[in-house]
């Protein structure tokens, strides 16, 4: 988590860069303000937290941070999450498939977002997709997540050729054309952040979290 | 860039604070939660509370326009962001009268998103009544036939001003609604913009134009507009703006309007006014009577330049509640 | 430079015939002169007429606050030059209700030349008795020692507020001179400038700034300040136009104020508002009362950047005449 | 008087901007409505107007196109001059030199300014002593205006080196210092194009003013 916030907050500029381009130009304060206010939670928290109310707490903490459209969006993701995880204090395998089919569902029922809107949705979704798909196959979660990473990349790009149909680009029609979306970034910067994590780490897992 | 600021993390709370100060005979900030304004104003057992609201950076809206007439609280966002769904809960609760609560706020994925949680949970928590409209004047945002996906703008201080109006006769919410949304309904903006507006944290322009470039159908935001076109006289771009409207309103002779001009920042009222003096030739060539006019900075976008020309169609009861009195720091008007 | 205008030459003229079209319920134009505006609210016989005015591009000052509780009439000039005595002696003639005239407007030049002229003529003429009142606010512009040199800047909107309410309560001339001179006496201004202003007619900048410079002391019409300081913190600023001011009034624990904090033009409520923010804390340590404030756009220069404080020291009778009702196209207050 | 209109509007930037160094940057603008507001008069008025009549009704034209400072200024000026020769249709030597003795103490009678507070007066002044001393030396009227012309010129580049003491410039104090005062330089220019225009005429003066 720490090392999300660092990241957003070190990229924070490219991602208003981007939604000038195709928005109001705040994206990148917005998710830095976010994931900062769940930094100061984590230090707040008793070290003896489990995941389900560390979850609900960074998602309450994100939320009242930033408002906005990411706000609910991430907050929902998280209470959906965390309820997913409740009570575990470290998580399986099995445990991160459910965190994440909760977190991304989250997004999508708090947003009505498809593939294809130009959303962070073009990122989460496929992500999740791919991860579930390479569960299935039985393999390694450190490969798994390696695929979910590239398939949310996918998506990232894949929205420089969307034109917006959700948010406030939408209502720029064909001008949101060869703008990639910063939702979809900052959306790409977290997964990917995650994956890199798990892979320095092994057992602990839900120290991450 | 240069602004009078402290640091850029603290202008809101910083703006928030000296507004509070500086108007202690209207507003007052709730201990719940430091975004979180509502009215100093008296609210009459049975009347129906009006909650406005979004993101900073449109002073005198949302906050204000906070007093008798208008809105009874306001929770206030960050920069262009709405406010997260406590301040609008925590709002909600201080002003309800016993009668139910109206939202009011531009249609964005966001505000919908968070007022939306908070009206679940005012309910859930209170069993508080609250019936959302939302703003959608903005003629450049979608086509006519999704006028429910269009974003909302500077139109939106007429459709605060006629249910604040409502609430204060004492309409019950469900009346309150239904004029509220025939005032949103007969309410059409478009707006130009001349030059972007920076927020304090990016210092960025929010879009560079270039020399003798104008946005038409920009947002409130900084967002682009629909499309670029050449720098135009002020009587070609209110003309521009007012073909648009005339056109979807089917404004003929007789009909009666409410005319807002409204600046998005740095243009003078001089400008607001050359501009307005086209609008009202214009209505007067086609005889429709123009029964209140409003020219100032009523929704801005920081420091943006530009304007945006509102125009809603009056029936005998919206023309009554748009002359009727109110009292807030940053819009006073007597009856 | 981009701006909303049709031709530079044609802007006042242009801006007096919106106005007059957007707010027909206050105001009108003489049909002896164009530039010549009137009220439209009813002056009882016996009523002081109250005159203000000056150059163009400081809306809403002056034009904009005509009508009840302020000025009855307003002469217009050019962008930042005084009306020639024509207009004056018209609205004058137009406005006198038997019981005399006051005229106010800056202490400058040309105001002081036309306004005089205008004064003996409307005299001669139909044997008006007119009185003069010239605001000399700008602490910046002449030593405490000289202070009839003083130019007036944006307190000019407290003084007008005082003799508008005074003449609306009936005092007689010399009652409505005395009280008028003494808010001046007790009123004091400063401000600083982050940006330039562009005469339409020229397009150049007023002055130059470096990045991270501010012109401290600038006058009203995009003159340069008396000194020139780096960029400053909003509290920063607000202590540099505090402290003297301050010292000026020598304000201690206990006494009252009425506090303005004026923005130039493109400078956002946003910032007025935090630095009242500053503004509010130092004088509630100083354990000075502040009585009402006023924060937002009074007189401008076109689309300067930055902002004016200004302070006036008040007894009861001057608190009592700021707090009255005045009811203008672009200033309105509720008692 | 044409030729002084078109003069000042080819020289109304250069105005102006001398005026943004000390004052409000529109003196140019302000000298160039005026004087265009003269020219229409001239088209207006009957073929048979004396010069009294003649240059009060361009003082008055003036000062209501410009109202300003220069406006009560010029119009004191004109309407002083105009007295001076009223009822002729055309001036001797003798009436040109009561014609602008009248409209240079219009000028102070109006603005109480005096030589050394950088204003046109440091122009006016001592461009009239020099006139009236060469008329008393009886030297040819030519001659005299040149006189009075170079000595209006000095007295424009001297008052680069004052500090105002009269009109917008003198809230500046030391900041007034090294910038020509703009009305000084107006003054040199109608001044010196009169002396121009007298050099091409020699005998119906009267069309001149
Ligand atoms: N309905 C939605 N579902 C999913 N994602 C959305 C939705 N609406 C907006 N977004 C995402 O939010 C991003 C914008 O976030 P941000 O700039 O922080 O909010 P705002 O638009 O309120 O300024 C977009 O780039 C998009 O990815
Ligand atoms: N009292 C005065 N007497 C003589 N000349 C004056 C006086 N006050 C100002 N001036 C002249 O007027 C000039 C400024 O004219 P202008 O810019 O048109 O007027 P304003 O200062 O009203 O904008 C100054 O440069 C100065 O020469
Ligand atoms: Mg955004
Ligand atoms: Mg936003
Ligand atoms: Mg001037
Ligand atoms: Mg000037």
């Amino acid at each position: 988590m720490l090392t999300i916030a660092y990241t957003i907050d070190r990229d924070k500029d490219y991602l208003s860069e981007l939604d000038r381009k195709t928005g109001d130009g705040d994206h990148g304060i917005t998710m830095s303000l976010g994931w900062r206010a769940i930094k100061e939670t984590m230090h707040d928290l008793p070290e003896e937290a489990d995941c389900g109310t560390l979850c609900k707490t960074a998602g309450m903490k994100f939320l009242n941070a930033v408002g906005s459209s990411v706000g609910p969006l991430y907050a929902t993701a998280f209470m959906r999450a965390g309820a997913a995880v409740n009570g575990k204090k470290f998580l399986t395998e099995s445990d991160l498939l459910s965190f994440w089919t909760a977190f991304v569902n989250g997004i999508v029922e708090r947003g009505q977002a498809v593939v294809g809107d130009k959303t962070m949705v073009d990122v989460w979704a496929p992500a999740l997709d791919s991860l579930r798909e390479h569960y299935a196959l039985g393999n390694d979660v450190h490969a798994c997540f390696r695929a979910a990473v590239s398939a949310g990349q996918a998506g990232m790009i894949a929205t420089a050729d969307m034109v917006s149909r959700k948010g406030r680009s939408s209502r720029l029609g064909d001008r949101s054309l060869s703008h990639q979306d910063p939702g979809a970034a900052s959306a790409y910067l977290i997964l990917s952040v995650f994956a890199d994590m798990l892979e320095t780490l092994n057992t602990k897992e839900g120290d991450l979290v | 860039m240069k602004k009078l600021i402290n640091h850029p993390d603290a202008v809101v709370d910083e703006m928030v604070e000296g507004y509070v100060a500086a108007y202690p005979q209207y507003v007052a900030v709730l201990p719940t939660n430091k975004r979180a304004l509502i009215g100093t104003h008296e609210r009459t057992q049975g009347k129906v509370g009006v909650v406005i609201g979004g993101g900073s950076g449109h002073e005198p809206a949302f906050m204000g326009l906070i007093g008798k007439g208008m809105a009874d609280g306001v929770p206030v966002g960050n920069i262009f962001a709405s406010p997260p769904p406590h301040p609008i809960v925590e709002v909600t609760k201080a002003i309800h009268s016993g009668a139910g609560v109206i939202y009011m706020y531009g249609n964005y994925a966001g505000d919908c998103m968070n007022f939306d949680m908070a009206a679940e949970l005012a309910d859930l928590e209170e069993g508080i009544r609250v019936e959302t409209v939302l703003v959608t004047d903005d003629i450049a945002s979608a086509s006519e036939n999704e006028m429910h996906r269009r974003r909302g703008i500077a139109g939106g201080f007429l459709v605060f001003k006629t249910a604040g109006a409502a609430a204060e006769r004492g309409y019950a919410l469900d009346e309150v609604v239904r004029v509220t949304r025939k005032a949103n309904d007969r309410l059409r903006t478009m707006g130009v913009a001349l030059a972007p507006c920076r927020i304090p944290q990016t210092g960025q322009p929010s879009f560079t134009l270039e020399e003798g470039e104008m946005e038409i159908g920009l947002g409130i935001h900084g967002e682009p507009g629909i499309q670029r076109g050449l720098i135009a006289t002020a009587d070609e771009t209110a003309d521009i703006l007012l073909d648009a409207i005339i056109q979807e309103l089917r404004l003929v002779q007789g009909d009666r309007v409410v005319v807002l001009v409204n600046g998005l920042g740095s243009t003078t009222r001089m400008e607001l006014l050359i501009t307005y003096r086209r609008v009202d030739t214009r209505l007067k060539a086609l005889e429709v009577e123009i029964a209140r006019s409003y020219v100032g900075e009523y929704v801005t976008s920081l420091e943006m330049g530009g304007c945006s020309l509102s125009i809603m169609k009056l029936d005998d009861e919206l023309e009554d509640l748009i002359q009727d009195a109110a009292d807030t720091p940053m819009f006073v008007q007597m009856r």
